[in-house]
């Protein structure tokens, strides 16, 4: 028998004999425990012994399936060995019955797993509505409260960047600026547009940028700045449309 | 206030609440409104966004909170605007989680029967994944920590409530005392030892 | 792709980009259409939206970046949503706490950086709350505050220690096959959890 194992392949001991029995077509009910015995040894001679923390929980199996065979093996008198040996084995049929269960059902969960990952959403914007009734504190507050915080903020902060994110705006150049408000003011066809509209978003060095691009736009002859009176509202157009 | 005031405004809060959704409960209390009107309202808007020709997000409802999500079937339009970001549960993680989802709550050492491997390191890390988390503590000696599951788990798993989870497959009905005992002397085949 | 394809994944886009808000030319270069093309499909979205009689939010063009925002007529009922009470503390301000107990000691700025939001009236809650507090300034220009979390917070969260809470590594860290080899077997005592 030529067997290429490697322990990665098994979440644990229970799954290296679950895969025996699917192999050799045995009936879990009808687990017999001398032949899967063997099994499980030849399996494990193959495994890398390099994983010897891993290796551990699989030897502790293999001792105690030996130690059911040597059971077997040896003159049945004694009906409380017997009994005890059934007793064992009906307890090894449930565990693998159980585990065996879960292994049915976890495809399901990493498929829906994985599909949640290709789904996304936005940002909360509560902020700007958050308000404060009250100066005590809740009662209920858990550890747990704090962990999934943390979790989205990293989630957030891995995820949520956009290829042209805050930052790479933050360092937009005037060019690039240009170019937005003229796309801007191409959708407008002729509207005026509240200069402060253009202002809305953003930090300092976002409004400086802004500004000297409006500036530039106007001197390209490309927007029209009208205000009616001293300190009025400034209103640009865009002169391509006019 | 009419009924298309009110699913515009439930609309917007759903929208607002972002990837945290929020939960009948808080709408109704915003709105004072009943959970049933709040629960007819959400139905509806759902209802609404299912027969929309033009979508480029759903309503969806992950252990009670209800948040917009966009499709799976447009997913590469939208993974082109953000940086790679699967983050993989590994096999022995999934099976700790379905585990619990399952058997909840449970001890650490019950975990450990079932999956006949130690869990101390895997359970710390799902909880610190917040996909499972202390629900208190069970009666037996020692008082050990129970764990359940979370609302980040039932979002990460696409779950309204625990009743979707798959069934467990049945156990055959001849799995009784009798037959097990019945079965234990049969004759081995030469050929398969 | 048709029309109604384009229009829904523009729509998916533009709610993804919350409130930064997304460019033509970003939405042009992830489906690969000219910019004139992306403002053809914007223009009728926005047409569509206008025209939509439940409506929790609608599309704006602010300086050039489409954006979704809810309806000014709607604020009132907003507020009232994300109203904080007693019986809860909200998302931000957990948020903020969690921030500020990983990084502590830690100024506004950084706090914000790693946010990725404006938290100056968060912080001045917190400080009312006495959840956190000034524990001495940075030798940063300007030499800002740094902030650490209080008594008041470890008895809210139960924490006698912050060594209680997870390690950053494993909050963030992804699971991995090795998960096997890290649990170690122990002899199972009835006694212990």
């Amino acid at each position: 028998m030529e067997y290429q194992v490697k322990t990665e392949e098994f979440t644990g001991p229970l799954d290296l004999l679950l895969h025996l029995i699917k192999e050799k077509n045995m009936d879990l009910l009808d687990l017999d425990v001398s032949i899967i015995c063997d099994q499980y040894l030849a399996y494990i001679e193959t495994m890398d012994p390099s994983y010897l923390e891993a290796m551990s929980e699989y030897l502790v199996m293999a001792a105690w399936l030996i130690e059911m065979k040597s059971r077997l093996l040896l003159p049945k008198e004694h009906l409380d060995e017997e009994d005890d040996y059934e007793e064992k084995r009906q307890e090894m049929i449930r565990k693998l019955i159980e585990k065996n269960q879960i292994n049915e059902v976890i495809q399901e969960f990493e498929e829906a797993y994985n599909q949640r990952q290709m789904m996304f959403s936005k940002m909360p914007t509560l902020d700007q509505f958050s308000s404060e009734v009250e100066d005590q504190l809740p009662d209920n507050l858990e550890v747990y409260d704090l962990i999934s915080a943390m979790q989205k903020i990293l989630k957030r902060k891995m995820a949520q960047s956009p290829l042209e994110s805050k930052v790479a705006r933050v360092e937009i150049s005037i060019a690039e600026r240009c170019e937005q408000i003229e796309t801007f003011f191409s959708m407008k066809k002729g509207q005026l547009v509240d200069f402060e509209d253009l202002f809305d978003e953003g930090d300092r060095y976002f409004a400086v940028v802004t500004f000297l691009s409006v500036l530039v736009l106007v001197k390209n002859q490309k927007l029209v700045i009208t205000q009616e009176e001293n300190f009025d509202r400034i209103y640009l157009k865009g002169k391509y449309y006019e | 206030m009419n009924k298309n005031e009110y699913l515009s405004i439930i609309e917007g809060m759903i929208f607002l609440s972002g990837d945290e959704g929020i939960s009948v409960k808080q709408i109704g209390e915003a709105l004072e409104l009943s959970l049933q009107e709040v629960m007819m309202y959400v139905d509806e808007l759902i209802h609404m966004y299912q027969k929309k020709e033009v979508k480029g997000f759903e309503i969806v409802n992950y252990g009670g909170y209800f948040k917009m999500v966009t499709l799976l079937k447009h997913k590469q339009y939208y993974q082109s605007l953000f940086k790679e970001n699967v983050a993989k549960l590994s096999k022995s993680a999934l099976e700790t989680l379905a585990i619990v989802a399952y058997y909840q709550p449970i001890t650490r050492v019950q975990i450990e029967e079932i999956r006949g491997v130690g869990c101390e390191a895997m359970v710390r890390k799902l909880c610190a994944k917040a996909l499972i988390k202390e629900v208190g503590r069970s009666d037996a000696p020692g008082r050990p920590i129970l764990y359940g599951v979370t609302d980040v788990f039932m979002d990460a798993f696409q779950l309204t409530s625990l009743d979707e989870l798959p069934k467990l497959k049945e156990i055959s009905d001849d799995f009784d005392e009798e037959d097990i005992f019945n079965t234990k002397y049969k004759e081995k085949n030469p050929n398969e030892d």
